[in-house]
């Protein structure tokens, strides 16, 4: 059984000491990819403050459980963590963090790319971007689902 | 009793994140609370959940089900 | 011009700080993937003390230095890093840490997965094995050839 | 004088990772030099360097060159 640990964090997320503790706990796998994900300034020149996301306590995390456990059994790998903020996050600040270990370069690189598209589209969060001159809720547009797409190729 | 919640878009929508219904003695489907609720049919985009578990077609709802209705997600 | 920062390193390498340090700098393009490989203390069940890599000093650096300019261009990389151990470096220790920044999650992982497979088989080093039963020089194997050629594919 | 440096599993066969050799008056080429090493001519895996760039042909060498003979990469 894969070691998964997901974690939503409504207050703050620290990319470094998750990836610290990663690597101290699974590094001697051999293989360790991370990705990690903050809030841009602008988007398509449009300046943001912060990202709003909406979450439900427990099916949330229930969601990214499930995209965890696929990963793990589809890439055989032996240990994912996933960090989501929810809430505010301000522009400069990390939203996501996502790491896998294994003994297979190629595995752990899949399992993280595969889940950052699952997660776009498939964790139960509500993202709304704010700025001066924008407040929108964000819908996956049609590259997230293309992305999402590569996955159910054979 | 019923649990209705409301995220994203929705609630923003409706400007309320929560509300309690009681069950008549008649029963109420999932479709019948969303029309009750005034969240609109013409949107497409609206998704449910029974218990957490996302739902697509009617069903009869039940003294101390949890139900949300929500915009589609967009995460990481 | 992508921001392209290579060291081979005889002695110590630190992927947590190396991590925090390129954080630091180029998160907020909004994508960061990292990759660390680790000695293991087994290869096909046979134990493994240390790995040895020789290196020609000079042309080992020029030689990821060409692999991350490549990959910078092709993958249209803001900023990328290769720190690679050289010398002895013991069953447990982190061998390489590569990372890449870019506005594009699919870009940042690509470029990553790309320098890791030119690393294997291009960059100027020459690994050994030794362990209680062997000692013997790694050559790259069919499936690194596999892994590279991936990449020749339009 | 040619600086001839040996990598991997090269430096182990030789036993030596480095000698310095004189170019003598009639000149001396990549591959004599490969031969007057005793670097096996059987070994197909043994690459060479000419001022640290990778060559694969025969070639004139010049006082002040630094030579390499080496195996294939390995890293990762």
């Amino acid at each position: 059984m894969a070691d998964i640990d997901v974690k939503l964090l409504p207050e703050t997320l620290d990319p470094v000491q998750e990836h610290a503790a990663f690597l101290a706990c699974f590094g001697h796998l051999g293989a360790v990819t991370a990705f990690t994900g903050v809030v841009r300034a602008a988007a398509k020149d449009v300046i943001v403050d912060y990202l709003y996301l909406d979450w439900y306590p427990g099916m949330t995390e229930a969601s990214m459980h499930a995209i965890a456990e696929t990963a793990a059994e589809r890439f055989e790998i032996a240990a994912l963590v996933i960090r989501h903020r929810c809430a505010k996050v301000k522009a400069g600040q990390p939203v996501v963090f996502v790491a896998a270990a294994s003994s297979h370069r190629r595995a752990a690189f899949e399992a993280v790319d595969y889940m950052m598209d699952r997660l776009k589209s498939e964790a139960a969060l509500w993202k709304r971007e704010v700025g001066p001159d924008i407040d929108h809720w964000i819908e996956p547009t049609g590259k997230d689902a293309e992305d999402l797409q590569r996955w159910s190729k054979p | 009793m019923i649990d209705a919640l409301f995220f994203g878009r929705v609630a923003e929508a409706l400007g309320q994140r929560r509300t309690q219904i009681d069950v008549p003695a008649e029963g109420l489907s999932l479709l019948s609370l969303r029309a009750r609720l005034f969240i609109g049919d013409d949107d497409s985009k609206v998704l449910m959940s029974v218990n957490q578990v996302i739902q697509s077609g009617d069903q009869a709802l039940h003294d101390g089900d949890e139900v949300a209705f929500f915009s589609v997600f967009s995460g990481g």
